[in-house]
């Protein structure tokens, strides 16, 4: 048979650990739909993408990136065109190869989804791609309209799942059934119900794993489920009580009596934005910067990590997790200052009025927080700040919604939002500038429009940059001007996944987007 | 008595088919009132990175752009035919999800009402036997407390006593015998205090009948008294009452699985309710309400069979007694 | 062990009595409603005790029967063939009930559990014959039917109690008493619930079994009549306490208290001519002008009610006349038509053909709206005053409202009539803020006449406006209505089953039977040369209080059965 | 038959029969704990002087002591203030939802009983099909489509009992239309208005009114119940329901469920046998 070039070979981890064993992992939801292209950047379904299928990169929780089904790549130096080298003798587990051309069926599926049938696109895929090509069974050729740096990072972005060719070429109601698709990677579905369990073998067979996490054979446990237990407190408890061996998303109070019970804890950061604030420059008075600057310092950073929080939480230190490559840090504009914060208001022109609140023109100093559904303790810390910003006379209203009318009613910039809460993750430090402004289908975040030089200029430079090195005091730059003018308002750094975990089982590895891969894990009796 | 009974038979039967269509509608109208639905919401996040353009593309691809009178048009005829459509949010059949979990369901909700028939009965007719000032008054007093329990709370207390304190049962196999018997019982409670609140009043109604007291004055004790006597009369009303608790049977599922994280038809309202997935909310009540009805209605059609004061008139079932007069707002409200 | 011998060794000691009651107290919690009551009765002896309603009868059967509720305690002795009852354990008296003492309770309707059949009801009553054989037991249920003169006995064994008649459910609760041939029969108002005719026939049937069987009797009653015919000695009690006792013979015919003597004269059947001054003005009217236009003309009347497809015809071509200032009474048996025709008079119905005038209004073909003007000359007084006021209003709103219906005068105006139809009717302003259900039946009626009254119609139609009400009651009711007719000059018409009382008021009589008038006459022609069996047989079922004479032909089939049984 | 009730006082209100010391002692308690739970939503700040939203976050998650009897929460509030503050909404709101119910419903089953006919055919199938969907369910659905928070969730756990009290009504009224008095009214020259009004609906709502308390007590269960799932009103308000949901989540710290859930317990049980009593004397 075929071996790869640049593996390890694959055997047993060397501290001896055996293989076998069965892991329930409690987790509070399955998502929604299995169709591989609108579920893949899920975080809920990515823990079992994962596992069930593989990457042609690897991203680690450092934003290294690394060969997997690819073991290289070229590039032209305009950036439009890329060539892919596979690992050969790769096969997905309906027995199809994974070669070139199942490699182009899934580009080309990203690209363009098949919208009538309700497939969607990857939203995230380059939208400047243009075609690939099949060269030989283990080579690609990717080409773009326009240069795209991008590209290679986004192939070991969660969403670039690859996915074998039939499954591809299925209808969506049949893609829909998690237990009709076949990937390549270490485990198989096999069985599953929806809104209940899914439930994954091993493939023994598999021999391509990443080698940045030091094994490329099959995986050691026997099976993996995936269980549906909506409450936070039954998923601890179950894990506590042996009859379970990971709960995802434990309430961040409970975690330190666990680690004393002797489980382990572990609260990956995913690479990407803090949890913080966008705020809306159009909406008074938030276009007034020493209103912004007042809220910057009028929050009490550490009291929210004591309070809501455990110490594996981390001060944020920018607008962006410390450990993204590229990132400065910027603590001291982020430093809790109420006599500042007070100054700061009444220099605007704010004053106490009744009720300790502050008023303007007979208008009172108010925010509204829309706290964001997708992370648990949101709502907790809304109170909190609300209560520490109440104290220099701001009046906090906290709403909260579903995710759906979440969606529908929050957006960046819009009437009733002058904050908007992030929680984002990205793979490349780079592509942040472009999201903030609304250029090139920017997100146009703090609703700036082009109205903001400092802004653009930077933008425009760290797009222009030719190397990572000649990138970083630009993105130091940026950091500092955002937080200075108050853009952007972070709270905490984000963990967006926690897991309590069983003693037993060891050995897992967390990725640049904080899922853990059970498959080098081990448990023992 | 027969040719009354099948005008009263039919009439019932048609009032069934219009109330199921119409409670289809109904669910439509309201689920719609609010814009959104689980498709456009992915689009909408802007963590997904789509265009506008691609956005307006697959909405008009999935016809959520057309008027509403015409989307519901076009599932009511789908509904009509039995074509229950596919999940939005899911992309599965309809009719396929709901396979799946009715199984779930159903053993819970018989369960449940197994457990509160059981306790019901426990409730009402240890009533008959106990001392009157001693244990009748607690007895008595059970299904108020019953029914001020939240439901949640004794599922919460239930699973934390039983399944880790205790560890009867296995918390991640909510499916096992254990585990459905305290989701049963967590199920169960509430609805129990419901009939043996009619059970105890139908009681308390039928002993102080002139019968009763006749049949005492026949030299018969109070054993022989209440089987030969009271079990039958005022335990028929019941078939009625059980029948409307269907619902709630069906209703209380809604929180008792998320709790015990069952798999059943009111978790798979919790996914579809947060995301609005219509197609699905809509069978679901739509099946909520068939499955409501046709008990409701059999119950309806047997109970003039099986209690002989039951006239029918007009298409109606009348029961001349006199609940009135025990004048039990539950019972008032449920008999017919 | 066969009934008769036991019967043979009851009679071997005829020195204790029967039953004998002693110093007997009972209160529902604190709340004392017999105090101090003693009597006796003999073996094969009737003993009836009378009162009106609430003096305690009932309590004291059912602390005989020890079926008193659990809020009831009774104090005293109860003797039984020399045995205390009152202090027995309950599984020990558990053997008196049934086997020596038989119950048979007032009202028959309710008396069966609805859900199971006749007969499998009375063989819990033939389970205490010490029979072991289930076949014969159930011969001895049969025969026992036959007895009380059920045709069918086995139609009867397998219904349920809806599908019989009050009176047949009444033989049948009589007869499973007397199946296990108990020595004592208590009977709680047996024939209350009743139509008259059938009343008759079931106090002849116990008064028969009674003889033949020497079984002792406790009858409750509130009629004086039917205790003097059918009792040896009378028990009067009032509140709860004894006015008077002694036998049927001296009570009834020389009363020694006031309160016996009240009775005995609010008896209509023993007083047939109580009111006959005030009746004279109507007789004259009748007599003098009789050429005038009648006040209320019937003609040709019919209505049919279709139920389940079946056409019933409940009014068939009836007429009659009334003369202003008279009463005309509607008599005839339950289910005759009665209530039909009072309902097509007032409009509340329409009939299918014939005519109506009141005077000289046509009633017959109008819509509510243009019947306004005839009811404000029409008023109709119910049956049951505890139904025909709203609970929710006081009773002066309650007099007042047809006033502020038909707007008539100023308030000042309104609130004088109302006061003056309360003092017409003798009731005390004091109750004017009083809710119905604060005013006992007697005073319910009166607030409901008060209330037709108070529109000063001139045609008053009542619709057995005493049947729920105690014959004291009911007297001072009847005479409040003839003094009015006699001030004030209204017309009645007076629908009843209770012919002694139609006897005592009426001035012309229709008898309705099954929605036909059968007969047509004055009262005087009508009570003493009727002319019709079916009238002849209403009039018979009066209770004469002839003492003793109805006791009963001797039941002939008994001897047959008797034989049978034995082979 | 109703000789028990000539002795009953006239005009005699819920409050005047209990003076008259006819109500029994738990009946007594129960007005007492619903009297106690009126306080709290009147004047929250005369039972507790703790703030409910601003806390010491320096004293989280503390047990019930004599400093705060429910002990404190996650945010170093004292949980009993929180819930002496939270009645206010958690009593309004299952009052909005029973005069929905009651005001939607009376009228509904008024009309269908009183007008008979075709009015009842269209309103009996429209009550039906609310009947139809599990009460729960159908509050589910209607709090989605009108959005989250404690009023609507009101609205929804309203609309839910419409059909009750519309079922209920309608019966009533039919009895009621049957009784003699309402014909008698009807022939002392009474309109139809007239009838419906001032006889038909005081009547018809006497057996209303008991299980308008008893559905008040359920209100509060329903929208606790929604509120657990997470369809009320977001922190910091403390209705009961959000707080026994938010505690649920820390179950190490047991108070942070029990205290709001006996307070919740307690109340409706009160409620229940208010509703009860009602019932008895009526
Ligand atoms: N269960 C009870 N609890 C309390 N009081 C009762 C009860 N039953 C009867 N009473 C009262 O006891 C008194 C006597 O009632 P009882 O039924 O013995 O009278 P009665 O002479 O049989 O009247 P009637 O002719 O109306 O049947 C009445 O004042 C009645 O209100
Ligand atoms: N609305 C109706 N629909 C159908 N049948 C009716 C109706 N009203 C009366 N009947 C029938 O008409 C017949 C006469 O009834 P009605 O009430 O006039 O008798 P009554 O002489 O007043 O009897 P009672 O003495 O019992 O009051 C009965 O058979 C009754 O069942
Ligand atoms: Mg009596
Ligand atoms: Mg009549």
């Amino acid at each position: 048979a075929l071996v790869a070039t640049s593996g390890v070979t694959p055997t047993l981890a060397e501290d001896g650990a055996h293989d076998g064993g069965d892991v329930v992992f409690l987790i509070d939801s399955l998502g929604d739909t299995w169709i591989p292209n609108n579920s893949a950047i899920s975080s809920f379904q990515g823990h079992i993408w994962g596992h069930v299928t593989d990457k042609l990169l690897y991203v680690d929780a450092d934003g290294k990136v690394s060969p997997w089904i690819a073991e290289r790549w070229e590039q032209n130096d305009s950036a439009t065109e890329f060539t892919l080298h596979l690992k050969s003798g790769v096969t997905f587990s309906d027995g199809s190869a994974l070669d070139a051309a199942a490699v182009v069926a899934n580009l080309d599926i990203w690209y363009a989804g098949r919208k009538s049938e309700g497939i969607n696109p990857i939203g995230l895929f380059p939208k400047t791609y243009d075609h690939a090509e099949v060269v030989d069974a283990t080579t690609v050729k990717v080409f773009f309209k326009k240069p795209t740096l991008g590209f290679i990072p986004t192939l070991g972005y969660h969403g670039s799942i690859l996915i074998s060719p039939k499954t591809i070429a299925s209808p969506a109601s049949s893609q829909a059934d998690l237990g009709k698709t076949s990937g390549s990677g270490p485990y198989v579905v096999e069985s599953w119900k929806e809104g209940d369990y899914v439930k994954l073998t091993k493939r023994k067979d598999y021999n391509w794993g990443p080698a940045a996490v030091g094994q490329t054979g099959p995986a050691h446990l026997d099976t993996i489920t995936y269980k549906l237990v909506s409450e936070p407190s039954l998923r601890v408890a179950a894990v506590q009580s042996g009859q379970a061996d990971v709960a995802y998303n434990a309430s961040p109070q409970e975690l330190e009596s666990l680690k004393s019970e002797g489980l382990t804890v572990a609260t990956p950061r995913y690479l990407g934005f803090v949890n913080g604030w966008a705020i809306n420059t159009k909406l008074a008075p938030y276009d007034d910067v020493r209103v912004r600057q007042a809220l910057q310092a009028g929050i009490n950073r550490q009291e929210i990590i004591d309070t809501v929080y455990t110490p594996d939480w981390k001060l944020a230190t920018s607008f962006i997790q410390s450990n993204v490559p590229g990132a400065t840090d910027q603590s001291a504009l982020l430093a809790y200052n109420p006599e500042k914060a007070e100054k700061l208001l009444e220099e605007a022109g704010w004053k106490k009025g009744t009720g300790g609140i502050r008023a303007k023109d007979g208008k009172p100093l108010s925010l509204t927080l829309n706290s964001n559904p997708y992370l648990a303790a949101s709502k907790s810390i809304d109170e909190l700040i609300a209560q520490q910003l109440g104290k220099i006379g701001w009046k906090v209203d906290i709403r909260a919604y579903d995710v759906v009318t979440f969606g529908q009613k929050v957006k960046y910039g819009g009437a009733g939002v002058p904050a908007y809460e992030v929680t984002r993750s990205f793979i490349d430090a780079g592509t942040v500038a472009s999201i903030l402004t609304n250029a090139n289908n920017g997100e146009n975040w703090f609703a700036l429009d082009e109205s903001d030089k400092t802004l653009n200029d930077l933008r425009d430079k760290i797009a222009g940059a030719g190397s990572i090195e000649g990138r970083k005091p630009l993105l130091d730059e940026l950091q500092r001007y955002v937080l200075d003018q108050g853009y952007f308002i972070p709270r905490t750094q984000i963990v967006q996944r926690i897991y309590v975990q069983s003693p037993k089982l060891k050995g897992e590895v967390y990725n640049g987007v904080a899922y853990a891969s059970y498959y080098t894990a081990t448990k023992s009796e | 008595m027969s040719k009354a009974y099948f005008d009263y038979a039919g009439k019932r039967l048609l009032q069934a088919i219009v109330v199921i269509l119409l409670s289809y509608v109904f669910t439509f109208v309201v689920v719609s009132i609010l814009p959104g639905d689980p498709i456009t919401n992915v689009l909408n996040n802007p963590q997904n990175g789509f265009t506008p353009d691609e956005i307006k593309e697959i909405i008009a691809a999935q016809g959520l752009d057309k008027p509403i009178p015409l989307q519901l048009w076009k599932a009511f005829s789908g509904f009509v035919t039995g074509d229950l459509g596919l999940s939005m949010r899911t992309n599965r059949p309809v009719a396929t999800l709901i396979g799946e979990v009715l199984p779930s369901t159903l053993v819970l909700a018989s369960a449940g009402l197994a457990v509160a028939l059981f306790l019901a009965a426990i409730i009402a007719y240890g009533t008959q036997f106990l001392p009157r000032r001693f244990g009748q008054g607690l007895l008595r007093g059970f299904p108020s407390l019953f029914l001020s329990v939240p439901n949640f709370v004794i599922a919460l207390v239930l699973i934390h006593l039983f399944g880790f304190q205790l560890g009867v049962f296995r918390v991640i196999e909510p499916d096992s015998f254990w585990a459905t018997l305290f989701a049963a019982i967590a199920l169960g409670i509430p609805i129990s205090a419901q009939i043996a609140e009619v059970l105890i009043a139908n009681l308390d109604h039928e002993s102080g009948q002139d019968y009763a007291a006749v049949a005492r004055a026949r030299g018969l004790g109070q054993m022989r008294l209440f089987v030969m006597h009271l079990l039958k009369p005022s335990s028929l009303p019941v078939i009625t009452v059980v029948a409307l608790t269907i619902g709630e049977l069906l209703g209380g599922s809604l929180i008792t699985e998320t709790v015990f994280g069952r798999n059943g038809l009111g978790s798979l309202v919790q996914r579809s309710v947060s995301t609005q997935d219509l197609p699905v909310l809509q069978a679901v009540v739509s099946l909520a309400a068939v499955v409501f009805v046709v008990v409701n209605l059999i119950a309806d059609l047997t109970y003039p069979l099986l209690d002989p004061r039951v006239k029918l008139v007009g298409g109606q079932a009348r029961r001349p007694t006199t609940t009135d007069d025990s004048s039990h707002s539950i019972s008032k409200a449920v008999t017919p | 062990m066969a009934p008769q011998d036991r019967l043979t060794t009851l009679s071997n000691r005829p020195s204790t009595p029967l039953l004998r009651a002693e110093g007997l107290s009972v209160a529902y919690g604190t709340h004392r409603v017999v105090s101090n009551v003693g009597f006796e009765l003999g073996r094969g002896k009737g003993l009836a005790l009378i009162g009106e309603s609430g003096s305690g009868k009932s309590t004291i059967a059912r602390a005989v029967l020890r079926l008193l509720p659990a809020t009831g305690h009774a104090t005293g002795r109860v003797e039984f063939e020399g045995r205390e009852l009152l202090g027995l354990p309950d599984r020990r008296f558990r053997t008196f009930r049934g086997r020596r003492i038989g119950f048979v309770p007032q009202d028959p309707s309710n008396s069966l559990n609805p859900v199971r059949t006749i007969g499998a009801q009375a063989m819990e009553a033939a389970a205490l014959l010490d029979e072991p054989d289930k076949a014969l037991r159930k011969t001895f249920v049969l025969e026992t039917f036959a007895q009380v003169g059920l045709d069918n006995p086995r139609r009867v064994y397998d219904s349920y109690p809806h599908q019989l008649s009050g009176g047949m459910l009444q033989r049948v609760l009589i007869g499973l008493a007397v199946l296990p041939r108990p020595s004592l029969l208590v009977a709680d108002e047996p024939t209350s619930a009743l139509d008259v005719t059938i009343q008759k026939r079931i106090l002849d049937l116990l008064s028969a079994l009674q003889q033949e069987l020497q079984i002792g009797l406790l009858l409750i009653t509130h009629d004086l009549a039917i205790a003097a015919e059918r009792a040896d000695s009378i028990v009067v009690l009032k509140d709860g306490a004894i006015q008077e006792a002694g036998s049927t013979a001296t009570i009834f015919s020389a009363p020694s208290s006031s309160y016996a003597r009240k009775l005995h004269a609010d008896v209509p059947a023993l007083n047939p001519d109580r009111y006959r001054l005030l009746r004279e003005p109507g007789f004259q009217r009748l007599g003098g002008r009789r050429e005038k236009t009648p006040k209320i003309e019937v003609a040709g009347l019919t209505k049919n009610f279709t139920v389940d497809g079946k056409v019933l015809t409940a009014v068939n071509d009836i007429s009659f006349d009334v003369q202003a200032g008279t009463t005309h009474a509607l008599v005839g048996e339950s289910g005759s038509g009665k209530t039909t025709a009072i309902r097509l008079l007032l409009g509340l119905e329409q009939p299918d053909s014939g005519k109506i005038t009141v005077g000289g209004e046509q009633v017959n073909g109008k819509s509510p709206e243009q019947l306004r003007s005839v009811w404000r000359q029409l008023q109709l007084v119910y049956q049951n005053p505890f139904t025909s006021l709203d609970p929710t209003w006081n009773v002066e709103r309650l007099v007042r409202e047809p006033l502020d219906r038909f707007n008539i005068g100023t308030h000042q105006e309104r609130a004088l009539a109302v006061r003056k139809a309360f003092v017409d009717v003798g009731l005390g302003e004091h109750l004017l803020s009083r809710k119905p259900s604060a005013l006992s039946g007697g005073q319910r009626q009166r607030v409901a006449i008060a209330r037709a009254l108070v529109l000063k119609p001139d045609v008053i139609v009542f619709d057995e406006p005493t049947s729920a009400l105690d014959v004291s009651v009911q007297a001072d009711i009847v005479e409040l209505l003839l003094s009015l007719q006699v001030k004030l000059g209204l017309t009645y018409i007076f629908v009843s089953h209770d012919l002694a009382l139609v006897r005592q008021l009426a001035h012309t009589v229709s008898v309705m039977q099954r929605g036909r008038i059968v007969e047509h006459g004055t009262t005087g022609e009508i009570f003493d040369t009727p002319h019709q069996p079916y009238t002849r047989s209403l009039l018979e079922s009066i209770p004469s209080g002839s003492a003793r004479s109805a006791r009963a032909q001797p039941l002939q089939q008994r001897q047959i059965l008797n034989e049978e049984r034995i082979a | 038959m109703t000789l028990a009730s000539v002795s009953s006082t006239p005009g005699a209100t819920a409050i005047g029969r209990l003076r008259g010391l006819r109500a029994p002692p738990v009946v007594i308690l129960s007005f007492l704990v619903v009297a106690l739970a009126i306080g709290w939503s009147l004047a929250p700040g005369f039972f507790t002087h703790y703030d409910p939203v601003n806390g010491t976050p320096a004293q989280k998650l503390l047990g019930p002591s004599a400093a705060h009897w429910f002990g404190t929460d996650h945010l170093g509030r004292d949980l009993y203030a929180r819930v002496v503050y939270g009645t206010a909404s958690s009593v309004a709101s299952a009052l909005i939802a029973v005069v929905i119910g009651v005001v939607a419903g009376g009228v509904v089953g008024l009309l269908a009983g009183f007008f008979g006919g075709w009015v009842d055919t269209v309103f009996a199938r429209l009550v039906d099909v609310l009947l139809a969907i599990p009460k729960f369910l159908l509050a589910v659905i209607v709090v989605t489509a009108v959005g989250f928070d404690t009023t609507n969730a009101a609205i929804a756990t309203g609309v839910s009992a419409v059909a009750l009290f519309a079922r209920v009504m309608r019966s009533e009224v039919i009895k009621t239309r049957q009784a003699t008095f309402v014909e008698s009214s009807f022939l002392l020259g009474g309109s139809r208005w007239h009838i419906l009004w001032r006889h038909v609906l005081p009547n018809a709502s006497r057996s209303v009114l008991p299980l308008a308390v008893l559905q008040f007590g359920d209100s509060i269960l329903v929208i606790a119940s929604l509120a657990f799932l997470g369809y009320g009103d977001p922190p910091p308000a403390s209705d009961w329901g959000l707080l026994v949901s938010i505690g649920k989540d820390y179950l190490k710290w047991p108070w942070l469920v029990y205290a709001p859930a006996l307070v919740t317990i307690a109340t409706v049980l009160s409620v229940n046998r208010i509703s009860r009593w009602l019932r008895k004397t009526d």
